[in-house]
């Protein structure tokens, strides 16, 4: 299971980091929320595996649970990457919008003197 | 009576979210019961700018013999279909388009009338005409494409029409 | 006057011109001049003491930590230069009234000249090394802008740059060498450092330091080979000219060598850089001088070669050369100022400063002619004025003077350099003022206003007299100032006219003789020189900083040409490697945990995870399919946090999942459809490595830590304790949540109203550009279907939204003790929303009920931090939370959480969030009147109730 | 019993989702890419149930609920992107 | 009883399985889009509709209660599976059938989906093959 | 109980969504509000500076939770420094902003403008390593807003690069805690340093891979090399005073680098050995190197400030990586002069670009030409680090530091060389700015053909400048360099006390580990 999960997180980042490498900035962004799957599923691992013991208290019975606290830590990264990928997709959109052009690198301009 | 229509929009969907809202909770508590029936009150109020007009309902009653129509025919219909993808070669199989003119109007009618179509024998409903008085369905195999219009509009449009109209 | 009072007057001065030179020129000049003279009283109040032999200091600690303290000291060196600094600024300040012509803004020249006046001074007064770097570097800065004063004219700018250039970095050398001279003394202060010679001259760190300290020393007296920036400082006005660049600054580096010369001269390599350098100088500057047509280059030259001449003498170590060295600061400040002066006035008056232009002036301009011949006679060495004296004692010192074993070769190269001193100093007299008169001047010249030619007058007067009394007038300033120099009392100081038949009396006699016949063979010696080949130094300088500044250019732009996807490479290659080597550099022990089971269902999930993941890459560049494949790695995702214990990440994901697919959808509308094929085999190769490698980073890391235990117990041991008891909720990630950690989600609700409003702030600037005309007018990329709003869709929603809402109030309710919570329904009332805005269109929806968007956002973060203060009331920190059972009638207890309320913060801010970004997008493709006035496009009903309507 | 009967459904509908990736993988166009996406996430939600049956906790529930509930929202935004283009218009 | 009810559960389990799995095997099977509609949006509802009752089963026989929230799932899915088929169905008719590839809709002469305002029918770029 | 120390983080927590839901339309009002909230915060800065001046460190346990176990705020001399720093800059740009009227070129600039101090002020708060995340990640965000704050295709472009990049950065940055979390299993940064001194030493890789990205994330915000990629593009392309408030931006990768590597990875930490100063100081002075050669090399005004600020993040850095009590002394009193003189150096660029264009060619004299040009002179001297400003005190208590270190010949050179490339470049583009105009031989450029779409039209987006006030800040800052000169001792004794605090971590760990009281 860690190794599926580990070669799972591997290949997420990878897929992401080659796309986030593309020269459009649509291929970028969609590496980059490849790239916080990989990360959410890294952070969420540190807490180790567990099956079927979710933290939540059995008030009953005695019970074992899993590491709450990476969860927390991954909804909290969750939320925030969903923020910052929602204002990227919005600046790639303006800035395509008024440079007619989507590319990543600014190198087709003499500078970057604006 | 303008003032209840105006606090229970739709007497129906407050019922239907009181339900939803008991089998959420998935047991039975007048805790629930209550705090259901409530936001089955305000959640029609809040969203009532979205469904202006409020549907006839003629005969309720007759809704549940329709439903249980309804699931037989999904049961045949799955083991028809199952049998068509097992057994029958793509070559053999009738795929077809047809027309099917509605007498029904009220856009609810005729979006139960489409779903039920989706769900049951081999039949998608794909498109509404222009004018919104022909539904188009495709056929996973039919070889007699009036066969089935009459089956359609036989055995749910009318039950429709008295629900509905 | 107390030394602070003397430094700091220039400085305050300062001010005045820049103010008052609206109440006209004088009022400038009188009030600059009058700080000066007030300085000058000041300092005069000081002198009896130092020629007493007493040192006046004042010392006031400003770093001490640093050894960086505002310590002066006034002795006799520092006395002689601040004297010429303040009496020959004075004349200076007067003739620059009358010089100065109405265009140019005189408040802004005389609050330069302070800063200048007030930096030297700083310099001769330092008790503390540091200290005088930073009155050093001042007088760097503040030539500079006198150098540029005529802003319009390129010789200046390019000529105080040039300045700059060279007298900054030998104060940058400089304060290397000081540092470390002040490491070996143990002190910065100067008093201390020269009480320290054995300790230093001893030490390994003697030779560097000295030689940053001469680079300094050397740049700022032009010797020799940073001699170069003085004569193209000539493009100053001539008061700047004949104040900073033959008076003052350039002594300063002078100053310096004399300062130190009780530690740092009397070895071999003192002896040998500081005699050499200062001897070639000499003979170098004397050389060009006579070649140059421009007066002021003649001066410019001949100052270099003078300040040689003094460098040389401070080089020799010996006592009496010493002295030498000092009294002919005084004298070459005396007759070179005036000389300055009167090339001013002439090229004041006759528009003109070039030789070949000039002569017969003596005719026209008999002042001028006096004071111009008596200096130059001076400047020559012809008695009896007071250059004599001093080229006297220095071919005295000369003709003593052994290089490299070698008795004759310094007093020749001595003679040779006066001789040709001589040359240049009779051409400045014969050239200009003596032969015919000329018809062909660009003007007629006359004598000016007295104002103009009165200062040079009375340094002229002080040229005569010191010439014929030396004693009298000028010893008490050169013995004290000698003493200050060699450390000892008394120096011998007895400068005669006459004095016998000496070595240094022929020598003078053959530089005088001989300079007269080079004059008079000065035509074909002009031939000659110009035949030779010689290094042009501002072609070199030119070429060397125009080079660096494009390699500096080309090198800035290749590397920061803008390419992200290069940037991002380096980033990752860098981070790859330091890892690494933080990895292998580091021990890693053996796997210490058990793993979980591989089954064939993970399997399943594995493949499709990766697999979906593979397929983005593959078929990336159809875009909407790459966003339906993420749409299958999201859901993977959501199941596998499930599949291990994590219900509320599942949750979140998936709805996370759905509305970041609406938003980029919502986006892609106005994109281009397909990514371009562009990248090269190379390109992508490179960039699969290092993804691979990224790849391979991020899964052995995490696998190594998944397959090892904590070394310490986790904390979260505790939130699983008291999360019931103190948090009052039995999903310990909720409570984590909203209660151990609930700083962090109040941040993180921060996060996502900052991204919806910099959605809309970025929505309104682009819709207020001409963007907003492209976009009214724009084709869709496909040609569209009709229907815009099915009816099957808008009717399934209507029964859809309300069981949504009611789905997001219960995740709502039952998150504190069961999977879910605030943001998971923020996200799902958002969604529920948005199927309404899918199905009838965000128009039609927002005309029927509009949403105030920023007012849910802001009530959501105002209710989390409210709920957050209302601790405060109990005495207790922010988001302290507080719970409590409720038992009404008829009805069974439940639990009242201010963590609820906090919650409800969450909802709110995420609702307002999601809602406020989705506008603000569906706003790029709104164009007013498109709003359907149904909620469905197609409406046999509503067709049927028209109908009838028209048919009664 | 029930175990080895949750084990073959548990198959029945893992199998069912290798063809859906298949299918994402190998059909041409976005459509039937849709279509096969939408179907993931229904055997999702039954994959789901059955995990829960396995363990006897009903704690994944909501996650299946809101996976019916939200599925059908992402496939109908990408069909009108299809369709229309601007999905809210 | 005990019995009844694992026979009727284990029985509900295996049904909904196999239909899971007809309803993909027809995806990938049938080879025109529009039948490859069908399987899907009632294969596999029945599918996960087996599996749900064996659900609520499973907990009137193990928990003792009946658990009536499966059929929340149902209900959705019944809302939902038309909608979505719909949509597909309509994307299918835009970008790959033509009027006359189609039956005559009646009075109303077009479809829907085909009845596009004279102001939206030019584009940028000509329609590529967009599946 | 003492609330102060989350004072600063929720006052402007609490401003901001106030100006979004009320006072959205109405400019002065927002104005108003922003000022008052700054100066407020500056108030509150100077309460907490006199509460950590002798030296006793103040913890704020949120939620009431003890420490490690829920989140801290930890107020001692550094942070205490570092939240007044920020507030002061804050009421500089803030005025500015008004004064030139950038902060009406879009939306939403002073709710932006309030978050990101919320970021900032946090971070430098916060004493739990998550939690900083956090902050990071607010701060941030709302750099993004500002940097792209006025719209315009070429600041679009550069925004998109800016965010892209950082968003890389925090993912490391998540990467990095999940390592650390998953060794030591803790996130408070003073039980993070308890725990991992008790490591067995036999097991060190992951948690030195851990603490290498960790540090490498704070580089990217400190733009070290080979990290800084993504400086010169946002600053230069960012609106001026923006920019300008970015100075502390970059302050808070530096301050976290000390903190973490001073509290938690101690310079003589055994299981951390060798990760930081073997490639940090020769990173910082490449860093330096790169940002004075730009300087020489900018052909625009905005860059050549960029490459000044990379170069003085460049100078910091050397400071900060030799971990030498003496060196952080030094580190601290260059992070004050740094902040204010890159911030002062930005509004002068403003200045200029409002009125003749940021391109480095000669163009005719333009307004105010004196005034500016004084300024513009002023900022060089500061940022090339020449007396009498800051920068040149600052530059040898560097260099001092340096003197124990075996590579104190390289920093010495380093650090000369580059001021003389910085004063060759500053004189060559001052020259150009302000006294080429003069020449006879310039004409006015030929008025440039729109080629910008996503420029705001002017009509609806008209800034209306208070052209008196936008100096008062610039003179304040330079004021503030002055006074940082003058004051050169006392500023000095604060920041060593500061040092010897951070370089005695035992005081603080006890502090937060134990509850006040119990
Ligand atoms: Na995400
Ligand atoms: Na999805």
């Amino acid at each position: 299971m860690e190794l599926l999960l580990a070669s799972a997180v591997g290949i997420l980042t990878a897929s992401g980091i080659y796309l986030i490498l593309r020269q459009r900035s649509f291929p970028v962004i969609i590496g980059l929320s490849l790239l916080s799957y990989a990360v959410n599923l890294f952070l969420f691992a540190t807490g180790r595996l567990a099956l079927n013991q979710p933290p939540i208290l059995n008030k009953y019975a005695e019970a074992a649970y899993t590491d709450p606290l990476p969860q927390a830590l991954v909804l909290t990264a969750i939320v925030i990457s969903f923020g910052m990928t929602a204002v990227v997709v919005m600046i790639a959109l303006s800035a395509y919008l008024s440079a007619r052009n989507d590319r990543i690198d600014m190198t087709d301009e003499t500078g970057e003197d604006a | 009576m303008r003032l209840l229509s105006r606090i229970f929009p739709h007497p129906y969907l407050t019922g239907l979210l009181t339900l939803v809202w008991l089998l959420l909770v998935n047991h039975f508590s007048w805790n629930s019961l209550v705090f259901g029936f409530l936001l089955g009150i305000v959640i029609p109020f809040l969203t009532r700018p979205y469904w202006p007009d409020r549907p006839e309902l003629r005969h309720p009653l007759k809704i549940a013999a329709y439903i249980l129509i309804v699931i037989w025919d999904i049961i045949v219909a799955n083991v028809i279909v199952a049998g068509i993808v097992l057994f029958k070669r793509n070559a053999d199989r009738h795929p077809a388009w047809i027309c099917i003119p509605m007498e029904l109007r009220s856009p609810e009618a005729i979006t139960v009338l489409a779903g039920t179509i989706t769900l049951t024998p081999g039949t998608v409903s794909a498109d509404l005409s222009a004018e919104g008085h022909f539904l188009l369905v495709h056929c996973l195999d039919a070889p007699d494409p009036e066969a089935v219009r009459d089956e359609i509009k036989d055995r749910y449009e009318r039950r429709l029409m008295e629900i509905f109209e | 006057m107390s030394l602070f009072l003397i430094a700091a007057l220039p400085f305050l001065g300062a001010v005045f011109p820049a103010l008052l030179i609206r109440a006209g020129r004088n009022a400038a000049a009188a009030s600059t001049g009058s700080v000066t003279l007030l300085a000058l009283i000041g300092l005069l109040l000081n002198a009896p003491a130092v020629l007493r032999g007493e040192t006046v200091s004042a010392r006031l600690d400003w770093l001490p930590d640093l050894g960086l303290n505002a310590n002066f000291q006034l002795d006799g060196l520092g006395l002689l230069f601040a004297g010429l600094i303040l009496g020959i600024g004075l004349l200076i300040i007067i003739y620059a009234r009358f010089y100065l012509s109405r265009e140019d803004p005189m408040g802004q020249f005389y609050s330069f000249l302070l800063l200048f006046q007030g930096a030297m001074v700083g310099i001769v007064l330092s008790d503390n090394i540091l200290l005088l770097l930073v009155f050093w570097e001042l007088t760097s800065l503040s030539s500079f802008l006198l150098i540029g004063y005529w802003k319009h004219l390129p010789e200046g700018r390019q000529g105080a740059r040039m300045a700059l250039a060279v007298t900054a970095s030998g104060g940058l050398a400089m304060i290397g060498g000081m540092l470390i001279l002040g490491h070996v003394a143990g002190s910065y202060d100067i008093s201390v450092i020269l009480q320290h010679k054995e300790l230093i001259q001893a030490s390994p760190l003697y030779a560097p330091a000295l030689i940053l300290i001469l680079i300094g020393a050397f740049t700022k007296s032009a010797q020799f080979p940073f001699h170069f920036w003085l004569p193209h400082a000539m493009a100053a006005p001539t008061p700047v000219s004949a104040y900073l660049h033959s008076a003052t600054m350039v002594k300063a580096g002078l100053f310096l060598m004399a300062r130190m010369w009780p530690v740092l001269s009397g070895t071999e390599l003192w002896f040998y850089l500081v005699a050499t350098t200062g001897l070639v100088t000499m003979v170098l500057g004397a050389v060009i001088a006579l070649f140059k047509d421009d007066l002021k280059a003649l001066l410019a030259f001949s100052t270099v070669s003078h300040l040689g001449l003094i460098t040389m003498l401070l080089g020799l170590g010996t006592k009496a050369a010493a002295v030498a060295a000092v009294f002919h600061i005084i004298n070459h400040a005396t007759f070179k100022a005036a000389l300055f002066m009167s090339a001013g006035i002439v090229d004041h008056a006759a528009h003109t400063r070039s030789i070949r232009q000039l002569g017969g002036l003596r005719h026209l301009m008999p002042v001028t002619f006096t004071l111009a011949g008596i200096a130059a006679l001076s400047m020559a060495g012809i008695p009896p004025f007071n250059g004599f004296l001093s080229k006297e004692m220095m071919l005295e010192e000369a003709a003593h003077a052994v290089w490299a074993g070698s008795a004759y070769l310094l007093p020749a190269v001595a003679v040779f350099g006066a001789l040709f001193s001589v040359a240049y100093s009779l051409r400045y007299i014969a050239h200009v003022f003596l032969g015919p008169k000329r018809h062909d001047y660009p003007t007629l010249p006359h004598d000016p206003a007295p104002g103009m030619w009165l200062p040079p007058a009375v340094l002229v007067a002080l040229v005569v007299l010191i010439g014929l009394f030396p004693e009298a007038i000028a010893a008490p300033i050169v013995v004290s100032a000698a003493d200050a120099v060699t450390g000892d009392h008394h120096s011998y100081f007895h400068p005669k006219l006459w004095h016998g038949l000496t070595p240094a009396l022929y020598m003078s006699v053959v530089a005088v003789a001989g300079g007269a016949l080079l004059l008079m063979l000065h035509r074909p010696a002009e031939g000659l020189w110009n035949a030779l080949p010689r290094p042009e130094a501002k072609v070199i300088y030119d070429a060397i900083v125009g080079a660096a500044t494009r390699a500096s250019r080309s090198f800035t732009e290749t590397l920061h040409d803008g390419a992200l996807s290069r940037y991002s490479a380096i980033f990752l290659l860098f981070t790859l490697a330091i890892a690494y080597y933080a990895y292998a550099s580091g021990d890693i022990g053996a796997s210490t945990r058990a793993m979980q089971p591989i089954t064939a269902m993970t399997v399943v999930g594995w493949v499709c995870l990766v697999g979906s993941a593979l397929c983005v890459v593959a078929f990336h560049r159809n875009r909407l399919l790459a966003l339906v494949l993420i749409g299958v790695a999201g859901l993977m995702v959501s199941l596998s946090f499930n599949y291990l214990s994590a219900p509320d990440l599942a949750l979140t994901q998936i709805s996370v999942e759905v509305v970041s697919i609406i938003l980029l959808l919502l986006a892609l509308n106005f994109m281009p459809q397909e990514t371009p094929r562009e990248s090269s085999a190379g390109r992508k190769l490179r960039d699969a490595v290092l993804s691979i490698g990224a790849g391979l980073g991020a899964g052995g890391l995490i696998y190594a830590l998944m397959t090892r235990d904590f070394a310490l117990p986790s904390i979260s041991e505790y939130h699983l304790a008291n999360s019931y008891k103190g948090g009052g909720g039995t999903n310990v990630v909720n409570v984590i949540l909203v209660d151990f950690r609930g700083f962090d989600t109040f941040g993180e609700i921060i996060v996502l109203g900052i991204a919806a409003i910099i959605i809309f702030a970025i929505t309104e600037s682009v819709l207020g550009s001409r963007v907003r005309a492209r976009l009214l007018n724009r084709k869709p990329w496909y040609p569209l279907a009709g229907d815009a709003h099915p009816l099957m869709m808008v009717v399934a929603t209507r029964v859809m939204m309300p069981i949504a809402l009611m789905v997001a109030a219960y995740i709502f309710f039952r998150g504190h003790n069961m999977p879910g919570g605030g943001f998971i329904a923020g996200l799902i009332a958002a969604i529920a929303v948005v199927m309404q805005y899918m199905a009838s269109g965000f128009s039609w929806a927002t005309e029927r009920q509009g949403l105030p968007y920023h007012g849910i956002i802001g009530t959501g973060v105002l209710v989390a931090a409210a709920t957050g203060m209302g601790a405060w009331f109990n005495g207790l920190p922010f988001l302290t939370s507080a719970f409590g059972y409720v038992d009404p009638p008829y009805l069974d207890e439940f639990e009242l959480a201010t963590a609820a309320l906090f919650d409800l913060g969450v909802f709110l801010a995420v609702l307002g969030a999601v809602l406020l970004a989705l506008q603000s997008l569906a706003r790029f493709a709104w164009q007013p009147g498109i709003a359907s006035e149904h909620p469905m496009d197609i409406n046999p009903e509503r067709d049927e109730a028209t109908k009838t309507i028209e048919g009664h | 019993m029930i175990a080895y009967a949750i084990f073959f459904a548990a198959g029945c509908f893992g199998l069912a989702f290798l063809m859906n990736l298949w299918k994402i993988a190998t059909a041409e166009g976005v459509g039937d890419r849709v279509l096969a996406l939408d179907t993931m996430v229904i055997n999702a939600i039954a994959l789901m149930i059955l995990y829960g049956l396995a363990n006897g906790t009903e704690i994944f529930f909501e996650a299946a609920m809101i996976v019916a509930m939200l599925g059908f929202v992402s496939t109908v935004a990408y069909a009108r992107f299809m369709l229309r283009g601007n999905i809210i218009e | 009883m005990e019995q009844v009810l694992d026979l009727l559960i284990t029985f509900f389990l295996v049904i909904g399985g196999l239909f899971g799995l007809v309803g993909s095997f027809g995806l990938i099977k049938l080879d025109d889009p529009m039948s490859r509609l069908h399987a899907p949006t009632k294969a596999t509802t029945l599918g996960v509709g087996g599996v749900l009752i064996a659900s609520m089963l499973h907990a009137y026989a193990y928990e003792g209660h009946l658990s009536w929230h499966e059929l929340l799932i149902t209900l959705f899915l019944f809302l939902t599976a038309p909608i979505t088929a719909n949509f597909i169905a309509k994307a299918h008719i835009h970008r790959h059938e033509t009027p006359d590839s189609l039956p005559l809709a009646g009075d109303d002469r077009k479809w829907a989906t085909q009845d596009i305002p004279p102001d939206e029918q030019e584009a940028a770029s000509p329609p590529a093959d967009r599946g | 109980m003492n609330h102060w120390i989350i004072a600063p983080i929720l006052l402007p927590a609490v401003v901001a969504p106030f100006i979004i839901m009320v006072i959205r339309y109405h400019r002065d009002l927002q104005r108003v509000f922003s000022v008052a909230s700054v100066v407020a915060l500056n108030l509150i800065a100077l309460v907490l500076l006199a509460q950590a001046m002798d030296g006793t460190i103040g913890v704020y346990e949120l939620g009431d939770w003890p420490a490690p176990f829920g989140i801290v705020l930890v107020l001692d001399r550094l942070s205490a420094m570092m939240v007044l720093l920020t507030t002061l800059l804050a009421l500089a740009v803030v005025l500015y902003a008004i004064g030139s009227g950038w902060d009406t070129r879009g939306r939403h600039f002073h709710a932006l403008f309030q978050f990101q101090l919320m970021g900032v002020l946090g971070a430098f708060l916060t004493g739990d390593a998550f939690n900083l995340f956090v902050f990071f990640e607010v701060l941030l965000i709302a750099s993004y807003g500002l940097m792209i704050h006025g719209g315009g295709a070429t600041r679009l472009r550069a925004g998109v690069q800016y965010v892209v990049y950082n968003l890389l950065g925090s993912s490391l940055f998540l990467i990095a805690l999940g390592t650390l979390y998953s060794v030591t299993g803790t996130l408070n940064m003073a039980d993070l340093a308890v725990r991992v001194a008790e490591l067995p030493a036999e097991d060190t890789a992951l948690l030195r891979v851990g603490a290498v990205l960790l540090l490498l994330v704070f580089a990217i915000k400190a733009a070290v090399l080979p990290l800084h990629f993504w400086l010169p593009a946002s600053y230069a392309n960012a609106p001026m005073p923006v920019a300008a408030l970015f100075a502390i931006m970059s302050k808070v990768g530096g301050y976290a680098i000390l903190r973490m590597y001073t509290l938690v990875f101690g310079p003589d930490l055994a299981v951390t050995d060798g990760l930081v100063g073997d490639w940090l100081l020769p990173a910082a002075l490449l860093t330096l190197a790169a940002g004075s050669i730009g300087v020489l090399g900018a052909r625009e005004l905005g860059r050549l400030v960029a490459f000044s600020a990379i170069a003085s993040m460049g100078t910091l850095l050397i400071a900060i990586s030799l971990f030498t009590p003496q060196a952080a002394t030094a580190a601290l009193y260059y992070v004050i002069h740094s902040t204010f003189a890159t911030a002062m150096m930005f509004l002068v660029a403003d200045l200029v670009i409002e009125r003749r264009g940021g391109a480095l060619i000669p163009t005719p004299p333009m307004p105010q030409g004196g005034l500016v040009a004084a300024l513009f002179f002023a900022g060089a001297i500061a940022l090339a680090g020449m007396p009498p400003l800051s920068g040149f005190v600052g530059k040898l208590l560097v260099m001092d530091a340096a003197r124990d270190s075996d590579q104190v010949w390289t920093v010495w050179a380093v650090i000369l060389v580059t001021s003389l490339i910085t004063i060759v470049g500053m004189a060559r583009a001052g020259s150009i700015l302000f006294w080429k105009a003069h020449d006879h031989s310039v004409l006015p450029p030929d008025p440039p053909e729109h080629t910008d779409d996503g420029a705001p039209v002017a009509a609806d987006l008209a800034p209306e400048p208070v052209p008196g006030l936008a100096f008062v800040p610039v003179f304040a800052l330079l004021t503030a360099l002055v006074a940082l000169t003058v004051l050169a001792g006392p500023a000095m004794r604060y920041t060593e006390a500061t040092a010897a605090q951070l370089f005695a971590p035992a005081d603080y760990i006890e502090t937060v580990l134990q509850r006040p009281g119990s």
